[in-house]
């Protein structure tokens, strides 16, 4: 038997099973994240709005990606409408919050409320697959974006709702320093939560209806059950990064989320790493700063070339295609495979080839 | 009941929807071949048109040679996307590739905003009569030229896909990579091929959309747009791509009708697709004429 | 003393809203290219940061923050979605903001009319909104249609679902039935171009004389090319942004009716000679023929240019004061653009800066757009219809 | 051929009842009967095509049958879904390898383990409160007992996809022990092994009848172990039983020798020779 | 039995004689997985060789490195030279190799199940143009009756089915060398004899070379010429057939010890003697 090195570093040894089935692999492992945190959260101390409302961005984000992630990374279903879902998460929450209830509730409220909504749109994928259940979704983009145009009382139609600042006995959430701390809360939160669910019953039941269902089916998994709540728990986080996003903007507007939305969250996930939870955040972090990083490269390429000072709006979307083409070329397993892969070799150097 | 709009909307509904179903037989194409689906249709389509219009505008050149010309350009220009593009992306998992097309088409939107500009331009007209009549309905004639067309790539795709040695080493493909390989397959040329066709098919299409409502970047919508077309057919289907293309744009017009006459809650046009689709698939899974996957252990 | 103030500057060259962006932007950045190649606001430079956000939101308010860490001191915005989501945050951070979004809902900057569901206290633009535009259409349409001897009149609104060419539906609407006209159900017409025969079927059998069109750009054609195709016979009017050669050429239109706040280009006025030099020194993105769009670009830099001079007059140039520059004056024409600029008035408690509409009317003859300037409506600046 | 082996009601775990079962114009099973005592092993044998897996197919519900009944302890077994037979106590492996490929083998196997499990997803998400923890690690000692007992530890959390042929279906195997079923269905457990594997393998299947307590029903084309290992045998041709019965009198038989056996076989000349043997 | 016993005196010695050969190949999965350490072995022209060796040896990577199929699984080549016909092919595109002559049947059978049965045999005839398709069709089926009478997709053939039609596409491939990976697998006792007839018709009536894995060890060292046993990446034993069958080491662990032992009596402790 050809020994097939394991991902987990080396001289680690456990000694309980509850060791063997902790969230982050080492000790180090937990440092860094730990350190991570400690940055975010000290972030405010040292950066200014700009800085703070990326990160802010690249958490909201990052959790309704999560989402996406638990749908199509680890249950195999594509989506196609996870920004209508986003949509609807800030939607309800600012709805919610109008009728007087304090924001902080109103965002898991919404969470719930896209859940629902979420698995009334999941029900198709009791009998679809693959690209037919992809389109399906799509079916569900479409229906509620006409859905947010047209529905007054919830919406407020295509002029869009307010969306209240959230608040907590009287301390208001209303810069970005603040609001960075509510996001860094359900990022948490969220990412715990997800990271806790692939290591237990239902977790473990998605990836198995991903990787062969009519097996888990006979394993004593009710597909249908797991498909539906597969999407209830992805819109859940699609609602919750919706109604972040809904309050940190204060106003939120149908035409925020469309289709071009929802292939964003793809992009994030797929460029991450499918299936990964920490994929999500990169993946959110890359799509949302590649285009301003591509602004900075083509303005800087124009004055090299100064021909193209005209096009540089040009170069820089171009840039974003081609990164993206790049990046899978390059890397087609996400942000995510190719750190465990150097870390990998780091292991094993010098025995790695 | 006004019975005059309403054939007007469905003769409308026939002819939209066969266009529709030419730019969702290039889908099916890649798709059959290649398992991936394409998010760069829409731009495919539309380079079509620019290409062809700047032929005709700014080298003068005559209509029907400009269309050969392009169609020419489409097929070299899905050769070079292949090589490019996909080819290093062989063996990867789907839906990396999907992600990659999704790549080339904000690659392709920008670059064609930039050369064609994101003006509407109109083609010079082409032929000698802009419509023609059909039960009361004006139609432009390009949709007749795209009918007459789509009518032959079908049988020309049906043809290819059953008897082919080529139909049959795409479909292997598609399939499965690794087992193409073992049986001798070109992966590499069977994408090329693959892409080749329905960028020139899509050029057709971009052509006709092109002579009908003027050249400009935000036609790629079509791209979208027949989806529901392409499942309702069954994605793995020719003729079933005609037929959903067909089903869309009548359900399409018919949507129009009911809301304009009696419902005006508006935009029914765009939703109402979504809601059959959605009804379609739950009676029918794999579309109305889609291969089922197979389910054996 | 500082010698250079930054203005953000939310362009669209690549997005949704290109087909008009691309005029807009550039008129804004080359005004303050001029601005600062004349001096500047009485010698402090203006540092334009022009940036294509692609008519996407998160891009526009990562701007925004990044723009505000840098000490912004007002903003040269764009479309409907950015406005919109950018109202509380340049609210908070007391940014004065003009721009191209003409929503009607922008003027009620102390939510004096119960109906206005959010006060935008830094929010400005130069024109009419999108409210009054088509008010001054429907005036003009009812005249035409005496003149035509058209009894009872039918109008119809065709537009997308989407904020922008929803806004003026019901203002419009309401104001069309006082004046007589039968009002058809509105159409809903993609904002993506397409087909539209059967849209336009729909406005056939309804009957309706003239066509408001909400959407802009390729969907306008579009939208006038399907409806000749299946025999339409009415008059298209078009919104603010809807209307100019380019569109008249690709559409091949016979009679489009577009508002218009600006003169169009070359016109004979003596502002124009101005306007030829910033388009000579300019970036040269608009060719040597630029669309009124450019020209109302130029105009917003300028009013925020007349209110930042008065800002730096009385107390420095930040965005409270430039906001309380906009207060100064009425009738406001800025200086060396008389006959460009339609003099307008803000106060602290109405920003329809200005209710005055050119109307116009463009053909398509001979292979050339012809646009002739056919009525100059006046629109009641009635106290309901602040922010409607 | 028919039913056989009737007799005795109480130690009856599974019948099959007159079973047909067709796809479109292909008759895959007609008028199967035969039924599985409580502890044995019973082996479902014939050609390439004959309709065992079909067979297997249908009593883990993944084929319902066109006609016929199949009873698990005198009940219907077809009124129920195919997840909730997990829950009955079937399992079952697969012929082509049905793994998840992406699992590590440790959760391939705690995934047998899903219908034990009260957890859910919200339970899970908080992990630590509302005992997903106390559970989870509960069944992890469960599990580590299973792979101990096929000699998996070393690939315990090697993803299954990347493991050999041989591996995975030991890991096949310990996933279907996970379920703590009562019957276990084995599809062609041996194939693609060589004799040693074959012989690990004999010894699991041995193991899990004595020591787990489980019924064994499989399908196998090595004759030696079938012979070895089954306390009857049934043979299926062309969808059909041709012939039951002790595994040394059905393979006797000349029906079974013709479309199955072939005429003359190395394995079962040593077979037969040593049934001459011990007959002497 | 030691490893110097390596070297064969059997063993054939006109080097031309070899159709392929590997030398010391390295295959790496995913850049750091190691499964093929030095890998070495010759294949004759006319002749059948089998590969023998326990699950996990690398055997089926083996027939895929040669065949260049690692790609779609992350893996490479990192290592090593393969030659065909005295030219080095390491790193020859895989369709390229067919058209050379070189085949493989997939472990698993590899058939595109959702074609129908005819396609897939069509399929296998891809690289040749100058095939009589329908005849040689024909052909087939008078081996494989079976697959004659099922209509439909190939996804839905039993287990057995689809072995019998991946070798039907091997014969219509008509290669210079088929490398079947488990043919046996999944067949009953008729077929395997069957299968392992059609193995050995092919080599001496179409004078196709044969690279056979297999684990069953019994039928292969019978119908092969030369055999190779590889554990853990690489060869430990090499011989003719016939010399394997007599080894002690490959009878007690591939054969079955002289007399056939009953899987009843398995006793646990026993474990493999290893090369290594
Ligand atoms: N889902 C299906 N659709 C159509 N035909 C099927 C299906 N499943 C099985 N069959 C057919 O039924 C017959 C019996 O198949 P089955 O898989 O049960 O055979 P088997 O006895 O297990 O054979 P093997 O030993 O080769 O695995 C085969 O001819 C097969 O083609
Ligand atoms: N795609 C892959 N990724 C990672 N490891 C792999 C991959 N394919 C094979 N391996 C590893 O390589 C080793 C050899 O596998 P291989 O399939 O070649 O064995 P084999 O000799 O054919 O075994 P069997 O008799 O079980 O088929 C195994 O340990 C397996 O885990
Ligand atoms: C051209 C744009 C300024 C039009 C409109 N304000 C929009 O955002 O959609
Ligand atoms: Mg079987
Ligand atoms: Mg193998």
């Amino acid at each position: 038997m050809v020994h097939v090195p394991n991902p987990r570093p080396t001289g680690d040894f456990r000694v309980s099973y509850a060791a063997d089935r902790t969230i982050f692999r080492t000790r180090n492992e937990t440092m860094a994240v730990m350190v991570g945190l400690a940055l975010v959260a000290l972030a405010p101390l040292f950066f200014g709005g700009y800085v703070l409302s990326q990160l802010i961005l690249i958490g909201i984000y990052g959790i309704a990606a999560l989402g996406l992630n638990v749908l199509t990374g680890m249950t195999g279903q594509i989506s196609l409408g996870h920004g209508a879902f986003f949509g609807f998460g800030a939607f309800a929450s600012a709805w919610i919050a109008s009728r007087g209830i304090p924001v902080l509730i109103a965002i898991p409220l919404a969470g719930v409320m896209t859940m629902a909504v979420g698995m009334i749109f999941g029900i198709p994928a009791a009998r679809l697959k693959g690209l037919y259940l992809a389109i399906a979704t799509l079916a569900s983009q479409y229906i509620l974006e006409d859905f947010f145009a047209r529905a007054d009382w919830f919406t407020g139609g295509t002029y869009g709702s307010l969306a209240e600042t959230a608040s907590l006995f009287g301390f208001q959430f209303n810069s970005d320093a603040r609001y960075l701390y509510l996001v860094l809360f359900w990022v948490i939160v969220t990412f715990i939560g997800v990271a806790n669910l692939s290591r237990t019953r239902d977790g473990r039941a998605l990836v198995a209806v991903r990787d062969h269902y009519l097996s888990a089916e006979i394993m004593g998994i009710n597909l249908t059950k797991y498909r539906i709540l597969s999407f209830g728990i992805s819109s859940f986080f699609a609602g919750i990064g919706g109604a972040l996003y809904g309050h940190y903007l204060g106003f939120v507007s149908a035409e925020g989320f469309t289709i071009l939305l929802s292939i964003e969250f793809l992009a994030m996930i797929i460029i991450g790493g499918l299936g990964s939870v920490s994929g999500s955040l990169l993946g959110a972090a890359f799509i949302l700063l590649l285009p301003q990083a591509m602004e900075v490269f083509a303005n800087a390429l124009a004055t090299v070339v100064p021909a193209i000072a005209q096009g540089t709006a040009y170069i820089k979307q171009m840039s974003v295609g081609a990164a993206i083409i790049l990046f899978l070329v390059l890397e087609p397993e996400g942000l995510v495979h190719r750190w465990r892969m150097m870390r990998a070799s780091w292991k094993l150097y010098p025995f790695s080839h | 009941m006004n019975t005059s709009l309403l054939v007007q909307l469905l003769v409308n509904g026939a002819i939209v929807g066969m266009l529709y179903g030419i730019v969702a037989m290039c889908f099916v194409l890649i798709y059959k071949s290649t398992q991936v689906v394409n998010f760069a249709q829409g731009e495919f389509v539309v380079l079509g048109a620019w290409v062809c219009l700047s032929l005709v505008v700014s080298m003068g050149l005559p209509f029907w040679l400009a269309f050969l010309f392009s169609l020419v350009f489409m097929m070299l220009f899905g050769i070079l996307v292949q090589v490019v593009l996909l080819r290093p992306l062989v063996g990867e998992p789907v839906i990396s590739v999907i992600m990659a097309t999704i790549g080339l088409s904000i690659f392709m939107r920008s670059t064609m905003n930039w050369i064609f500009g994101n003006n509407a331009v109109r083609f010079p007209q082409v032929f000698d009569t802009a419509t023609v009549q059909i039960a009361g309905l004006n139609v432009e004639t390009a949709y007749i030229m795209s009918l007459v067309l789509s009518l032959f790539v079908m049988g020309l795709f049906f043809w290819f896909f059953q008897y082919s040695r080529w139909g049959l080493a795409m479909r292997a493909t598609a399939w499965n990579q690794q087992i193409a390989q073992s049986l001798g397959i070109s992966v590499g040329r069977v994408f090329a091929m693959a892409w080749a066709i329905s960028a020139v098919v899509s050029g057709i299409a971009g052509v006709v959309i092109g002579l009908v409502s003027a050249v400009s970047n935000s036609l790629a919508i079509i791209g979208i747009k027949v989806f529901p077309a392409v499942i309702v057919g069954g994605l793995d289907s020719i003729v079933g791509a005609i037929i959903g293309g067909l089903t869309i744009g009548i359900l399409e017009n018919l949507a129009e009708f009911v809301d304009g006459q009696y419902l005006h809650v508006g935009n029914m046009y765009s939703v109402a697709p979504f809601y059959v689709l959605l009804i379609i698939l739950m009676i029918k899974p794999y579309g109305l004429f889609g291969t089922p996957d197979i389910e054996r252990v | 003393q500082e010698d250079s103030v930054l203005v953000g500057h939310l362009a669209d060259y690549t997005g949704a809203t290109s087909f008009v962006g691309k005029q807009y932007g550039p008129g804004v950045s080359d005004a303050f290219k001029q601005i600062n190649a004349d001096g500047g606001i009485d010698g402090t430079m203006v540092e334009l940061d022009t940036v294509d956000y692609a008519y996407k939101v998160p891009e526009a308010i990562a701007l925004f923050k990044r723009w505000v860490g840098n000490g912004m001191v007002a903003l040269q915005g764009w479309g409907t979605a950015d406005t919109e989501a950018l109202i509380s945050f340049v609210a908070r951070e007391e940014i004065p903001t003009i721009s191209g979004s003409y929503s009607a809902h922008l003027t009620d900057p102390q939510g004096k009319n119960p109906n206005t569901r959010a006060p935008a206290p830094f929010n400005f633009f130069y024109g009419p909104s999108y409210s009054d535009s088509c008010r001054a259409l429907v005036q003009w349409a009812s005249e035409d249609a005496k003149e035509k001897g058209v009894e009872n009149p039918t109008f119809v609104h065709t537009g997308d679902n989407h904020p922008y060419p929803n806004a003026p539906k019901e203002a419009c609407a309401s104001y069309a039935e006082e004046l007589g006209f039968t009002v058809a159900p509105p159409v809903v017409v993609p904002l993506a171009p397409g087909d539209f025969k059967a849209q336009c079927l729909t406005i056939k059998d309804s009957g309706a004389q003239y066509v408001y069109m909400g959407n802009l750009g390729g969907s306008v054609v579009s939208l006038i090319k399907s409806c000749n195709t299946v025999g339409v016979e009415a008059t298209y009017m078009g919104n603010p942004w809807a209307g100019d050669y380019q569109t008249v050429e690709a559409a091949e239109t016979q009679n489009l009716i577009f508002p218009s706040s600006t003169p169009f280009y070359g016109a004979d006025v003596p502002g124009m000679e101005l306007v030829k030099k910033i388009v000579e020194n300019g970036e040269g993105q608009v060719g040597d023929r630029p669309t009124h769009h450019y020209l109302r670009g130029v105009c917003s830099a300028y009013y925020m240019k007349e209110a930042m001079e008065w800002a730096k007059a009385n107390g420095g140039i930040n965005g409270k004061n430039i906001r309380d520059g906009m207060y100064q004056k009425s009738d406001w024409v800025p200086e060396g653009l008389e006959g460009v600029c339609s003099p307008s008035t803000w106060t602290e408690d109405d920003h329809r800066g200005l209710l005055k509409v050119t109307i116009n009317s463009g053909s398509f003859k001979d292979g050339e757009a012809v646009i002739e300037k056919i009525a100059e409506i006046d629109v009641p600046r009635r106290d309901e219809w602040l922010g409607q | 051929m028919g039913g056989f082996c009737l007799a005795d009601q109480e130690n009856t775990l599974l019948r099959v009842d007159g079973v047909s079962l067709q796809f479109g114009g292909v008759k895959a099973l007609s008028d199967v009967s035969f039924d599985v005592k409580k502890g044995e092993l019973f082996s479902l044998i014939g050609p390439n095509g004959a309709g065992k897996t079909s067979m297997l197919n249908c009593i883990s519900g993944r084929y319902r049958p066109t006609e016929g009944k199949i009873e698990w302890r005198g009940d219907n077994l077809l009124k129920h879904s195919i997840n909730d037979r997990a829950k009955l106590g079937i399992g079952r492996t697969f012929q082509n390898l049905a793994l998840f490929g992406h699992m590590s083998v440790l959760d391939n196997i705690l995934v047998g383990r899903h219908h034990r499990l009260k957890n859910n997803f919200l339970t899970g998400m908080a992990y630590w409160v509302g005992g997903a923890r106390r559970e989870e690690l509960a069944e992890r000692r469960f599990v580590e007992t299973i792979i101990d007992f096929l000699e998996i530890q070393h690939v315990r959390n090697e993803p299954a996809g990347t493991l050999s042929y041989g591996l995975r279906k030991r890991v096949e195997l310990a996933r279907a022990v996970a379920i703590d079923p009562e019957l276990i269905l084995l599809d062609e457990p041996m194939a693609g092994m060589n004799l040693e594997e074959k012989e690990d393998m004999a010894r699991f299947i041995i193991a899990l009848r004595e020591e787990f307590a489980m019924t064994i029903m499989m399908i196998e084309h090595d004759m030696g172990v079938v012979v070895d290992l089954s306390d009857r045998v049934a043979v299926l041709d062309f969808g059909r039983v041709i012939a039951a019965g002790q595994p040394e009198e059905v393979l006797a038989d000349e029906h079974v020798k013709k479309a199955y056996l072939g005429e003359e076989d190395e394995v079962l000349d040593a077979l037969a020779d040593e049934q001459e043997r011990e007959i002497a | 039995m030691t490893a110097e016993a390596k070297v064969s005196d059997n063993a054939p010695s006109k080097a031309n004689d070899t159709l392929l050969s590997l030398n010391n190949v390295e295959v790496v999965f995913n850049d750091v997985i190691l499964v093929l350490r030095g890998m070495s072995l010759d294949a004759r022209r006319g002749q059948i060789t089998a590969l023998l060796g326990a699950n996990g040896a690398g055997k089926s990577t083996t027939l895929k490195a040669i065949a260049g199929l690692l790609k779609t699984e992350d893996g490479e080549i990192t290592r090593g030279t393969v030659s065909y016909n005295d030219s080095d092919i390491t790193y020859t595109a895989p369709d390229k190799k067919v058209r050379d002559g070189i085949f493989l049947v997939m472990e698993g059978r590899g058939i595109v199940q959702d074609m129908t049965i005819r396609d897939n045999l069509r399929l296998g005839a891809f690289t040749r143009r100058d095939a009589d398709i329908e005849s040689e069709i024909e052909e087939v089926y008078r081996f494989f009756p079976r697959l004659q009478e099922r209509k439909g997709l190939a996804g839905y053939l039993s287990g057995g089915e689809q072995q019998m039609l991946a070798i039907g596409r091997a014969m219509m491939a008509k290669p210079k060398l088929i490398m079947m990976d488990e043919p046996s697998m999944g067949l009953s006792p008729l077929l395997v004899k069957e299968v392992f007839g059609i193995i050995r018709r092919l080599n001496e009536e179409l004078g196709i070379s044969i690279l056979l894995v297999e684990q069953n060890a019994n039928m292969a060292l019978k119908v092969a010429d030369y055999g190779y046993i590889m554990e853990n990446g690489k060869i430990v034993l090499d011989g003719t057939g016939a010399e394997l069958s007599e080894n002690e080491d490959v009878k007690e662990f591939y054969l079955g010890g002289g007399e056939r032992r009953s899987f009843r009596n398995v006793k646990s402790f026993r474990r493999r003697k290893r090369w290594l």
